[in-house]
């Protein structure tokens, strides 16, 4: 394993995680990670709809108040 | 020698212009997000009387009975002279006086409450009508409620040994049945 | 074997041993506020209780565990041994000494004001100067942090400090300006009124100045959850951390932007303004952005471990993920708890939308689920990655951890969820007891038993992590128990930039914006009058 | 400026400018956009919005002009000076005073159910506010407006002093052992009374006041005291002949309750709960 810059993680290196063999499978990851992203926006999404429909169908059908 | 090797190995992985790219891109989006939502709120504010209630007056606990807006005889529904409906409350431990009161429906009513002695919740529930009774200062709410009906008013604010037993009713009745009263007469609906 | 493990251990062992009987507790409320028969249905007995349970989860439970944490980190990163270990065990004594005093009187019943005070409610004096001792305790954590992290940072100038250091550290910041607000509040209004030297006090004052802890405590528990996010879990996965810049940006808007949110909190008061109560919204609202760019970049990091472990297509890298590891499945599970407990939190702190729920149970379902659930069992999950390294024993079976972990996960669900659809059917909270003889409670009678089972679950799952914790504790010893191992970021750099690298710029911002967000809604007290109120107590003590 | 400071001051500038942003955005809607149709719907000028936002209402209090004439419950109220006076009090000098009351109010010469409320034991606050609500006629009785006319505020505390002094009525220091059965699992209603109040109603828990296991200030504690006594005082409440309860509070309660209801809660008071003479 060759020597491989650490300090961001801890100071001494035994105390940082072994390096990452490249592997085919890696090669989706070039362009960012895909899937990641699909979960953020789907959940984050959802959480924005949610949002949306409570403020709307729940709080305002409540009656104005100020 | 350190640096040099490790760019070839990691950078392998993800650039590190692809990682800052997608980092700084999914930053924009969030911001647009809570953008958005902060935008409808502040449209329905602006559109509709929907924030919080922002009313500072102090009031001294200690002789609320002896002088000041909120003596026993001034209690309960009056209609003001210039015509619009106000609701005094005092929460007190472990109840509200009165433990009724009678509201017009579809009309802008004033809710005005204090407390002689420890903080206590004032809740319509199933309502917006939702705010904090805090000894030495009025609370004032305004509210319109759209449908008439009898509705449970506990104290959702922790007071004491009793606060699981202190509720009130608010009696929403059609605008014909709500009689109008005259300026210095108080109403409530009492026991039922 | 770890340096300082002791005063580690001592500080987790404490956190935990609390942690129990105030567990206990909530399920006894649980029943007790359920249409179930329950021993000692008496209301009195539920509101000590409410407070002891307050009060040991609110304060003493998770301060200990974050300084327990806290050293175990600086020992692990810094790679050296603690300056002033015997000032930390000085403030771990603090703490418990603390602990204990403010659990007697309430134990008496002498103090059921509830761990957030309630003043002109006030209880006994020794549960307030307990309070005080904790937070006391917790400034020597605070001073050993910046202290330990400043002497490295000399002694290796222009190297980046270790990302778990400099996220520790920023959570020992923040909570040393947060804890000024509840101790203004305690020392200088509810202390003089239950020693007899004052009668009256100023509740909405109080309740201002207690606003400017009460949000940013939340921050100060959840720090160490995110510190496993970002530092111990990809390492757990085999994989890396996607940005190790995200994570300190992430911190830093955690410190600079968690005080001065408070008054989201006061949303329903009569004594502010809509104008602050707005800016805070605004405010809370940026606050929420560090939690949703940690969800982006923490799956980013799973993604990453689970391409490395082969998975392939869109989505097929979760399927390779080691879900056996308590580390990976508590922060998978930890998400899915984030979701609905963040979604509470957004609508929470809407402005306007926060009158539909204030002070009911949907607000209690919210915390229970954010903290009691998403940031807990990170607890546990850091507590099984540190126990064979305190105790050079292995961790005796990483299934029962799991089986844990996800009976903390399904019983928070279940626990939870009803109490939200309470919350909005209108549920006050805080009540000792339902009269379900009444229509309008009875419809909640289905959804507070369902409640209840969540509850057991939860409860079952606290033994299971005591077993394991114990069977841990006395398995054989292992020589070859290794250290504990930090994630690696996917480009690691030797050098970070430098604003990201200490903390004095961001204490001016800090102190510039809670001065701007909290100046006139503090100072309006002072030029306002005749709103002192008598203080009251629920048992004679403060006519003595 | 080596690139090190450049980053560095570049960095500030950004962060700076971002916060200046987004308090901008608060403080700009905050206080001049949302306010201008809160309370006094109406788009109001920036000043009085900025005032309508900060929670100083530019209107005056047009609407508590009108009020029916005040009725003054009690000219008592417990602020700091009042509750130092009634508990300032000298048990001896009061023991002098008490030579006439002990033909009505003291134990021997007093038979069950007289209608006559036991004072030994009384709390100190109670004793003094009853005595005072006498003299100023809030409180309704002949004998003992006179008496009390007669007296001065120090000399109530003494008295006050003297009868809490004595044995008789419990001590009402608001703690008690946690005991099953004091929620509205209980069967019989009038220990749910209280214990746990009727919310249905709006009927406060008893207990939480006036023991056992709760206090308030000018709360009486009930137990062993009189039941005659105690039924007329509820009647006397609910039809508003005795009103110089602060605040309506027993008034309101009492108004709730019906005659049984009273009775029964009379009775149990006095015999002492669970048989506790």
């Amino acid at each position: 394993m060759e020597e491989e810059h650490h300090y961001g993680s801890a100071s001494e290196p035994e105390r940082v995680a072994p390096a990452i063999r490249r592997s085919t499978a890696l090669e989706t990851l070039k362009n960012g990670p895909r899937g990641a992203l699909v979960i953020a926006v789907s959940s984050v999404g959802l959480l924005l709809i949610g949002w949306l429909l409570f403020y709307f169908f729940l709080f305002l059908r409540r009656g104005t108040v100020g | 020698m350190a640096e040099q090797l490790n760019n070839q190995i990691a950078s392998g992985l993800i650039q590190e212009e692809i990682i800052e790219r997608t980092e700084r891109r999914w930053l924009y989006a969030m911001a647009i997000v809570l953008g958005l939502m902060l935008a409808v709120i502040v449209f329905t504010g602006v559109g509709q009387m929907m924030s919080p209630l922002s009313d500072v007056e102090t009031i001294n606990p200690a002789t609320l009975h002896l002088k000041g807006e909120f003596v026993e005889s001034n209690l309960g529904t009056a209609v003001e002279p210039d015509g619009s409906i106000t609701v005094r409350f005092l929460a007190e431990q472990y109840t509200f006086v009165p433990p009724c009161a009678v509201v017009p429906a579809s009309t802008l009513v004033r809710f005005r409450l204090t407390s002689p002695d420890v903080t206590h919740g004032f809740f319509v529930s199933t309502t917006n009508v939702n705010a904090m009774v805090v000894p030495g200062y009025i609370t004032n709410v305004m509210a319109r409620f759209n449908r008439p009906g009898d509705y449970v008013m506990p104290c959702d604010e922790y007071c004491g040994f009793g606060h699981h037993a202190m509720a009130a009713r608010v009696r929403v009745v059609p605008q014909g049945q709500f009689k109008n009263l005259q300026p210095e007469q108080r109403i409530t609906c009492g026991a039922q | 074997m770890e340096r300082s493990r002791l005063l580690s251990l001592a500080h987790l062992w404490a956190a935990f041993l609390c942690f129990l009987p105030a567990a206990f507790l909530g399920m006894w409320q649980l029943m007790m506020r359920s249409p179930l028969r329950v021993p000692l249905d008496d209301p009195n007995a539920y509101y000590a209780s409410l407070t002891a349970h307050g009060s040991i989860m609110a304060y003493v439970f998770p301060t200990l565990f974050i300084m327990g944490f806290g050293y175990a980190i600086t020992v692990s990163t810094l790679g050296r041994s603690l300056r002033g270990e015997s000032w930390a065990w000085m403030g771990f004594f603090f703490c418990v000494v603390g602990g204990v005093m403010a659990l007697v009187p309430i134990g008496f019943g002498r103090s059921s004001v509830l761990y957030t005070f309630y003043p002109p409610l006030v209880g006994s004096v020794w549960y307030y100067l307990g309070v005080a001792l904790v937070i006391i305790g917790s400034y020597f954590w605070v001073a050993l942090m910046l202290i330990n992290f400043s002497a490295w940072k000399s002694d290796n100038p222009g190297k980046p400090v270790p990302l778990a250091m400099f996220a520790i550290s920023a959570c020992a910041l923040l909570w040393g300006w947060t804890a000024l607000g509840a101790t203004c509040e305690v020392v200088f209004q509810i202390l003089p009124v239950s020693l007899g030297l004052r009668h009256t006090i100023d509740a909405g004052l109080a309740r201002t100045l207690f606003s400017v802890t009460l949000h940013a405590i939340v921050y100060f528990w959840l720090i160490p959850a995110y510190i496993a996010f970002y530092t111990l879990m990809p390492q757990a996965a085999g994989g890396r951390l996607y940005s190790d810049t995200m994570g300190r940006i992430t911190f830093v808007l955690f410190l600079v932007f968690s005080i001065p949110v408070g008054m989201h909190h006061l949303f329903m008061d009569p004594e502010h303004g809509s104008g602050f109560k707005f800016v805070h919204s605004v405010l809370t609202f940026i606050v929420a952005l560090p939690t949703l760019l940690t969800v982006f970049t923490i799956v980013a990091s799973l993604e990453i471990a689970g391409r490395v472990r082969g998975g392939k297509g869109l989505l097929g890298w979760i399927r390779t993920l080691p879900w056996g590891e308590p580390m990976v499945l508590a922060v998978g599970l930890s998400l899915l708890l984030l979701a609905p407990g963040g979604f509470g939190g957004l609508i929470n702190m809407s402005y306007g939308m926060n009158a539909m729920i204030h002070n009911t149970s949907w607000v209690t379902a919210h915390f229970h689920l954010i903290f009691g659930g998403a940031v807990v069992i990170m607890y546990f999950a850091i507590a099984y990655e540190l126990w064979p390294r305190l105790n050079a024993r292995p961790l005796v079976s990483k299934r029962a951890a799991c089986l844990q972990l996800w009976l903390w996960f399904w019983g928070m669900l279940i626990m939870t969820l009803p109490w939200h659809a309470a919350g909005l059917m209108g549920q006050p909270r805080r009540y000792a007891i339902f009269d379900y003889s009444d229509p309008a409670v009875a419809k909640m009678a289905s959804l507070d038993i369902t409640s209840v089972v969540g509850g057991l679950i939860l409860l079952f799952s606290v033994l299971v992590f005591f077993y394991v914790l114990f069977r841990s504790t006395f398995a054989r010893p292992e020589e070859s128990v290794s250290p504990i191992r930090y994630a690696l970021a996917v480009n690691p750099s030797a050098t970070v930039h430098p604003l990201l690298n200490g903390f004095v710029f961001w204490n001016v911002l800090l102190l510039a914006l809670t001065l701007i967000s909290y100046g006139y809604p503090i100072g309006q007290f002072f030029f306002l009058h005749n709103q002192d109120a008598p203080a009251r107590s629920l048992s004679q003590e403060v006519l003595r | 400026m080596s690139p090190e400071n450049g980053s560095v001051h570049s960095g500030r500038l950004l962060a700076v400018t971002i916060l200046a942003g987004i308090l901008a955005l608060g403080f700009g809607f905050g206080f001049l956009v949302l306010p201008r149709n809160q309370g006094t719907p109406g788009l109001a000028s920036a000043s009085d919005s900025i005032y309508q936002a900060l929670g100083l209402h530019t209107h005056n209090n047009s609407f508590n002009t009108v009020q029916p004439p005040a009725k003054i419950p009690s000219y008592v109220a417990w602020t700091e000076a009042t509750m130092q006076q009634a508990m300032g009090g000298d048990a001896k000098r009061g023991e002098s005073i008490a030579g006439n009351c002990t033909g009505c109010h003291v134990e021997p010469a007093h038979t069950a159910e007289s209608g006559m409320p036991r004072l030994a034991g009384l709390d100190r606050l109670v004793t003094y506010k009853q005595l005072d609500d006498y003299r100023s006629g809030t409180r309704l009785s002949d004998t003992m407006s006179a008496v009390a006319q007669s007296l001065t505020p120090k000399q109530y505390a003494d008295l006050a002093a003297y009868f809490a002094s004595q044995k008789g009525l419990p001590e009402n220091r608001g703690e008690r052992a946690p005991g099953s059965h004091r929620s509205y699992h209980n069967a019989d209603p009038v220990q749910r009374l209280i214990y746990a109040g009727d919310p249905k109603r709006g009927i406060a828990a008893c207990a939480s006041c006036h023991g056992p296991g709760g206090y308030l200030i000018g709360a009486p504690a009930l137990i062993n005291q009189d039941a005659l006594y105690l039924e007329q005082q509820l009647l006397a409440f609910a039809q508003g002949t005795r009103s110089n309860d602060i605040n309506m509070s027993m008034r309101t309660i009492a108004g709730l309750l019906t005659p049984a209801e009273m009775k029964a809660l009379a009775s149990i008071y006095a015999k002492g709960f669970d048989g506790s003479k």
